[in-house]
């Protein structure tokens, strides 16, 4: 079983940017979208990251559009809910009770904008960059290194544990385990002990696989690469332009 | 309860983000003190972690029939203590950001503030207080990670009440606790049997 | 026809695709063999049983009818088709072996008394009475399996799946299991078994399916299905080794076998004494019978 | 002696006797098979060899020189004896091949250079050279089975101690692992395997040691060990199927065979053909050579 945001970053066409670059850039791009005070930018930062991620990263728009329906979907329901509970000024739209508010609808879209602006951003960096290069590039801005380490196996023993988790569920489902509400609780509490048994037992099985590669104390890491000017200058001038965008679309409205 | 990526405006991601790192580092230290007795801690952290990360996500079936996910926070801070659980948790949420697009990294701050730090504390407090209480086991297990459970989701109500205080935050708070009522406290209880289920299977090995 | 899969084609949700026009038959009463390397689909395949996959395209019947993939159609095709897991401790949850054994059948909805009754026969035929209130993980390998299947037999399947119900055993646990599957057999139980073991699967099925990267690419008894030695080795498998001596003497040695090579310990024994009958009856010598 | 076990007697914390009094020796250059059935102590056994487990009573010796149980010396008979666990999920830790295979020469201290030397010569062994960047759970079960290979190929081991290194996988993986050991015995290389695929030990070892209930009962060439068809099905284990084809031909049949039994297809081969010879001498018969 894999995760399938895990299996893209690794097989996209983006495979050969380094790390950081890519990192900056979604999360630089991310910030921006979110200080931007209109709809404009984060509309346009959505618009950007898509097709940076359909077009030039390659992720078969099929799956692109899946992955994004879940917080376009919530993103929308937001912007129904804020426009109907929160706000001060009712519009002339609905009856008595149900109105529609004005500045409600105004903040709900700037959320709703600001969540399509900021979800792309993640989901760039997500579909394009292994997470462990991610947790990589932290020791960079002084992440202490035990967090890393504990992360970086994390990401290993999480993809060994989904596929037990996986097998045992199928193993209950076979036998009805998920037929009630009742069983279902019994169910995933059997599951959950068993997993946390066995993943103890992992914990002292990869301790003594360390152990027998001389471990002590400290797990390594591979020294990431040094990033070229060539990327830091494009990221660069791609978030001046932006911030230049977040200036002066400021006071614009859509709705 | 997540917090999705963009829902809060700039300041409250700053905030958040200014509140829960003092714990996190004071976490980290714990854990760094551990990790220099215990060489094995890494490796038995490292899977901790893991499980909370497949538990959390994991469907489950609540009373209403919505699905939802088990937190797993209540049951690590019974075992790790609240401090280590606020550093596995931060850990953990990043994993869920970038893996399965739950959560965000701008309200990371906000998320390990009421996923990572106030349930655990919560849940942790009630487990002392119910033992002292001379509670059975089982009742103190369940209290603690139901309320630690209940603690998160009205900690993210208040917080999302704070981004948006229309018409102010006591009632914004109010209606963003009715908006999650119907999926969140049928999970709290959930939550809290597995966990005593979990428990109790754990002590019978 | 107890058991079918028709066209049955399965996407994983990343795009791959597991199975591919995937036609797979079994009668009532028959061991049914899926040989086939690591990662050509059989375990996909045995989830789409009983339902716990669905597929894309294509169908699963059994007895005759269509899987429905509502809540009450795969309580029925559940308690139908038993899948016992390659991993026991995928499949052993419960504190103790009676609580396991009697997971289904309360999930079923069983009356206690019923489920006792249940998890008492179930694990008398699988040779496991008297261990009721041990704790799995203090079993052997072998002993795990066991109850694993005892799990699936106290929902009284009509099929049994088994996933490579040997692996990681020796050869003793490994000889038991077998045992008991050929047991249940001769009982009536339809039992479909995937596995890689080449040696093995010829003494026990009445016919084998090959899979091969999601696709069955040869089917038949077991020796219509080694005889195709191209295929076979195609689909990264090999000839048992009884069948593999057989072929050395045959191609390297010039010793004339008439194909099929025989699979098993036994028909090779009987293949080479006509040989040497053969050669007996002109020179008198001295084998004597 | 590059390897000595010494009236090892070990109990785990519960009291229970895991290992008792094993005497157990390997030559330079050996390939020496452990065969014994699941729980008889195979495992236990392979953790002392570094100094993971550490003897109640008695003594490793690596090199004709005594375990010291203190950090420098752990660290020094670590660099020399490697073990590849049975399961590679146990052993592959790393987020990326890369970074697992560089895991053991960055712990003996050796510079960033040197490391990637390393890792580039094992993963080429292995024949897994381009997988560097791939994370673990991107590989089938054969591949993680070669890359913790060459994670303890890296260490440049004198020792390589696997753990039944076949287990799991089909023949064409399992054949891989077969031939990339034969390769590394041939540079040289000491090895230790533990199974009880007893098919393949004969096929492969310099001498077999038979292992039950944690004490040594058999050692000895593979034809000597496995003379012996008493002490083998006491130890729950069988002859390999080509052995038992020829014993049962010999026992019903009453054709006569020398013992010791052959014990592969080669050598069945060989046998089976001098009993044609043997009887075409007289008769003329019609097979060709």
């Amino acid at each position: 079983m894999n995760i399938s945001t895990d299996l893209y970053a690794y097989h996209n066409n983006l495979n050969r940017i380094p790390p950081g670059v890519k990192l900056s850039w979604g999360i630089l791009t991310m910030i921006l979208s979110l200080l931007s005070p209109s709809p404009i930018i984060p509309i346009m930062v959505a618009i950007i990251m898509s097709l940076t991620i359909v077009l030039v990263a390659g992720i078969p728009s099929r799956y692109y559009l899946k992955f994004i329906s879940v917080p376009s979907a919530f993103g929308f329901l937001t912007l129904i809910l804020m426009a109907l509970f929160f706000g001060a000024e009712p519009s002339s739209i609905g009856f008595s009770w149900f109105r529609v508010y004005l500045d409600g609808l105004h903040t709900g879209f700037l959320t709703f904008s600001r969540i399509m602006g900021g979800f792309t951003c993640l989901a760039f960096i997500s579909l394009t960059t292994p997470i462990n290069e991610i947790f990589k590039q932290l020791e960079k801005i002084k992440v202490p290194r035990i967090i890393i380490e504990i992360a970086l196996l994390m990401y290993r023993m999480i993809f060994i544990f989904l596929e037990e988790a996986s097998t045992m569920y199928h193993a209950q489902e076979t036998r009805l385990g998920y037929n009630s509400v009742k069983s279902s609780i019994k169910s995933l509490g059997l599951l959950a002990s068993n997993l946390f048994i066995r993943s103890w037992l992992q914990g002292e099985k990869v301790y003594q696989a360390m152990e027998t590669r001389c471990y002590n104390g400290e797990i390594p890491t591979m020294k990431i690469h040094e990033t070229d000017n060539k990327w830091i200058i494009l990221v660069i001038a791609f978030e001046i332009t932006l911030l230049l965008g977040v200036y002066f679309t400021r006071t614009i409205k859509i709705i | 309860m997540h917090i999705m990526e963009g829902f809060l405006p700039w300041q409250w991601c700053i905030l958040w983000y200014a509140i829960s790192l003092p714990v996190i580092i004071y976490g980290i230290t714990r854990i760094k003190k551990v990790a220099d007795e215990l060489p094995e801690s890494k490796p038995l952290l490292a899977v901790s972690g893991a499980f909370i990360f497949i538990l959390s996500s994991l469907k489950m079936p609540s009373v209403t029939g919505s699905c939802s996910h088990p937190t797993g926070n209540g049951l690590g801070a019974i075992l790790f203590g609240p401090w280590i659980t606020s550093v596995m948790a931060a850990i953990v949420l990043i994993f869920q950001a970038l893996l399965l697009a739950h959560g965000g990294l701008t309200t990371l701050g906000a998320n390990i503030f009421s996923m990572g730090i106030i349930g655990p504390v919560f849940a942790w407090l009630t487990y002392k207080g119910s033992l002292k209480l001379n509670l059975p086991t089982s009742i103190a297990v369940f209290l603690a990670a139901f309320i630690g459970d209940v603690m998160t989701y009205v900690t993210t109500s208040f917080q999302l009440a704070l981004a948006f205080p229309i018409p102010n935050v006591m009632i914004a708070t109010s209606k963003f606790m009715l908006i999650f009522a119907y999926t969140q406290i049928p999970l709290g209880i959930a939550e809290g049997l597995l966990t005593v289920v979990v428990f109790e299977n754990i002590l019978k090995l | 026809m107890i058991l079918e899969a028709v066209n049955v084609t399965y996407e994983y949700p990343d795009g791959t695709i597991a199975l591919k026009n995937v036609n797979f038959k079994v009668e009532k009463g028959q061991v049914v063999a899926l040989l086939g390397p690591n990662g050509a689909g059989k375990s996909t395949l045995f989830l789409h049983f009983n339902g716990i996959l669905k597929p894309k395209k294509g169908q699963i019947r059994v007895e005759g009818e269509p899987i429905h993939y509502t809540k009450k159609g795969l309580m029925k095709v559940r308690q139908k088709v038993g899948i016992v897991f390659q991993n026991p401790d995928d499949q052993l949850f419960a504190p103790t072996v009676r609580e396991d054994v009697a997971f289904g059948p309360f999930n079923i909805g069983l009356e206690t008394d019923e489920v006792e009754r249940r998890v008492k026969d179930s694990l008398r035929k699988v040779g496991m009475l008297g261990f009721e209130d041990k704790p799995p993980h203090h079993l052997s390998g072998g002993e795990k399996k066991r109850v694993a299947i005892a799990g699936i037999l106290a929902m009284n399947p009509k099929i049994m799946v088994l996933d490579e119900p040997t692996s990681g055993l020796d050869p003793r646990g490994a000889s038991h299991i077998m045992r008991l599957l050929y047991n249940l057999n001769k009982e009536g139980m339809t039992i479909i078994i995937a596995t890689h073991d080449v040696d093995m699967a010829p003494l026990y099925a009445d016919k084998i399916y090959i899979i091969s990267n999601g696709k069955i690419i040869k089917e038949g008894t077991p020796k219509e299905v080694f005889k195709d030695v191209k295929t076979i080795r195609e689909a990264n498998l090999r000839l048992p080794r009884i069948a593999h001596l057989v072929e050395i003497l045959e191609k390297e040695d010039k010793l004339p076998f008439n194909k099929p090579y025989p699979l098993t310990i036994g028909e090779a024994r009987r293949r080479l004494l006509d040989k040497w009958k053969l050669m007996e009856t002109p020179s008198h010598s001295k084998v004597r019978r």
